[in-house]
């Protein structure tokens, strides 16, 4: 059972660490801030939430578990938001001449 | 386990890094945000990941009120004080 | 070397950094944000030394934890009171310097009729 | 012990990944003093306290991790923020202020120096280590507390918590008297507008419930895991601000009667416990064995509001708007 769970682990947080290297990748050569803006999300959205998918099975008790899930709700909805207003911010500046 | 969980741990830590060296360069605002916004949920994720390689599983309320105290953050950068925020061209958010 | 020891040094790195910051530079609101560097670091020092005497089943001495604690408040405080004595002389007297030659500011008082 | 090697290759390894940590850290720091503006140093100074909270927990202290998060990183990079954001017209004449390359040479030699002595005394200090841990752990049944640290913060040195309290609204007064007369009794800060509709809107209405839970989460889980009225209050503080930006709500004048029995309710009761140890039990600020966790519990409820409103208005300033308007 335990083996089965490591393997869940080492399967999902690499999985999440992949999408943070690919949404930071994004962020770097991305050509236009939209598009960053599109792969930044991913690192926080699937990144974040396979991390804790992967941490999960380490979660010392029931209320670990249920607070890691709320750390990734919390961030998925602040995220969402942040992310709609760097959206105005990056129309705001590209008005300017 | 702990060995796999600390490489993670390292390798978080350093798109932590890249994303300092993107707020750096910035140049507009947006850009800036957007780093901001990776640096803190990598720091949440690090923040996990330390909590487990660690031993401390109090680290998941530090990392839930890291996630809340960065969106607040975020919007008072956005905010700068102003008292509006100018979601749309002027005069457009009256008329709908 | 061990944990202690590594952020240890590291504490005195950013007590010297914060100390550079707070002398070169000349704007008040960097001084500022460098004096809180400074007490980090102390804060940080604190950290090491309760660390060192995790004893009796705790991660560290409870007692330097609990007056970083209460130092991290004050020095809250004390920022808050610092950038509100700022921007009133911002407000004041139109300029955000500490020098006392100062030119003369262009604009009055903005919040006096 | 046949895992004894790998033990110590996991040693190094966590001794690498504390260096990494520790140059992720210092990179933050050095931003923080070296970028050209303003903002991006406030940036980098909110990065360093965040990531300075991961040291704390390596260190193994998640409750002063919680308070670095929470104050040190979230509300002071607030506080910048609004500061920087207000002087920047003041910013462009600083650039001229630059001092000499003397001087600076002198002050990378102080510092260096500073910072020198302090890594000799890191790894100069004594061994074993003196430590109140045990005396902490012996005397914790007096409280039936499972934290240490808010043992020592309610308990063993309440006195010190009663006066930060007290620090905290002075430093309040001190920053309400920098109005100017006309605006003194007034609302702090202007009148925050949104699109009701908008984003901003709603993320003011949907995360503050979540935030006060986990506010007074904090607080309740402080009796046994880290956590306390502090790190709690200050959550509060955040979500009550995020509500003012979004023009939900305005900011309360500071004159009114309600908020300013708000600002003292935490530290009247805390006095007022304190007294009855003195009437009572042998010492101001001793609590009877009995209802020792029922008081600092008391006691912690009401300085969760003081401390949400207290640390709000600090965030706000002084009054800008003139009673009435």
């Amino acid at each position: 059972m335990s083996f089965v769970l490591d393997i869940v682990t080492i399967t999902a947080v690499s999985a999440g660490a992949f999408f943070f290297l690919a949404g930071t990748v994004g962020l770097l050569r991305f050509p236009d801030t939209l598009t960053r803006l599109h792969a930044l999300t991913k690192a926080d959205n699937l990144g974040l939430g396979l991390m804790v998918l992967g941490l999960l099975p380490h979660a010392g008790s029931l209320r670990d578990g249920i607070k890691l899930i709320c750390v990734w709700l919390i961030v998925l909805l602040a995220g969402a938001t942040v992310s709609q207003l760097i959206g105005y911010v990056a129309r705001r500046e590209g008005s300017r001449p | 386990m702990t060995e796999f969980l600390t490489a993670a741990l390292g390798f978080i830590l350093a798109i932590l890094a890249v994303g300092l060296v993107r707020i750096l360069r910035g140049p507009g605002d947006a850009d800036r945000m957007m780093a901001a916004q990776l640096i803190g949920t990598s720091g949440i994720a690090a923040l996990l990941l330390l909590g487990t390689v660690s031993g401390v599983p109090a680290a998941v309320d530090v990392a839930m009120t890291l996630a809340l105290l960065a969106a607040f953050t975020s919007i008072a950068f956005v905010k700068k004080g102003t008292a509006r925020f100018e979601t749309d061209a002027p005069g457009s958010t009256e008329a709908e | 070397m061990n944990a202690a020891t590594v952020f240890g040094l590291c504490a005195a790195v950013a007590v010297g950094l914060g100390l550079y910051g707070v002398i070169t530079n000349p704007q008040p609101l960097r001084k500022i944000l460098a004096f809180n560097l400074i007490g980090s670091g102390v804060f940080t020092f604190f950290g090491v030394v309760a660390r060192r005497g995790a004893a009796a089943g705790f991660g560290g001495d409870p007692i330097p934890q609990a007056l970083v604690i209460t130092g991290i408040v004050v020095a809250f405080s004390a920022t808050a009171l610092a950038l509100a004595l700022l921007l009133r002389l911002f407000q004041a007297s139109g300029s955000a310097t500490l020098r006392a030659d100062a030119p003369p500011s262009a604009g009055s008082d903005p919040t006096t009729p | 012990m046949t895992l004894a090697p790998m033990t110590f290759a996991s040693m190094t390894f966590a001794l690498a990944l504390e260096i990494v940590l520790a140059a992720v850290v210092l990179t933050g720091a050095v931003w923080a003093i070296a970028a050209r503006g303003t903002l991006p140093a406030v940036a980098g100074f909110v990065a360093y306290g965040l990531l300075l909270s991961l040291v704390w927990v390596r260190l193994g202290a998640p409750d002063v991790a919680l308070t670095e998060a929470a104050i040190g990183s979230g509300l002071t990079g607030a506080l910048l923020v609004g500061a920087a954001a207000r002087l920047r017209l003041s910013e462009v004449p600083m650039a001229v202020e630059r001092p000499g390359v003397i001087l600076r040479v002198l002050a990378a030699v102080l510092s260096v120096t500073v910072a020198a002595a302090l890594a000799a005394s890191v790894l100069l200090l004594p061994d074993p280590a003196p430590t109140l841990a045990p005396a902490a752990a012996e005397n914790a049944a007096a409280t039936s507390l499972g934290n240490p640290v808010t043992n020592v913060l309610m308990a063993f040195r309440a006195m010190d918590t009663l006066l930060e309290k007290i620090v905290l609204l002075l430093a309040l007064i001190g920053v309400w008297s920098l109005a100017p007369d006309r605006f003194w009794g007034g609302r702090p800060g202007p009148r925050h507008h949104a699109d009701p509709y908008g984003v901003l809107a709603f993320v003011a209405r949907v995360l503050p419930p979540v935030g006060i839970i986990v506010g007074i989460y904090i607080l309740w889980t402080s009796a046994d895991n880290p956590g306390g009225a502090f790190q709690g209050g200050t959550i509060l503080a955040a979500m009550w601000l995020l509500v003012m930006m979004a023009g939900l709500a305005d900011a309360p004048p500071v004159s009114e009667r309600r908020l300013r029995l708000l600002l003292l309710v935490g530290p009247v009761v805390f006095l007022i416990v304190g007294l009855g140890g003195l009437a009572f039990g042998d010492a101001f600020l001793a609590y009877p064995m009995a209802y020792a966790k029922a008081l600092i519990l008391v006691i912690e409820f009401a300085m969760i509001l003081t401390i949400a409103v207290t640390l709000g208005l600090l965030i706000a300033g002084p009054p800008e708007r003139e009673l009435g308007s």
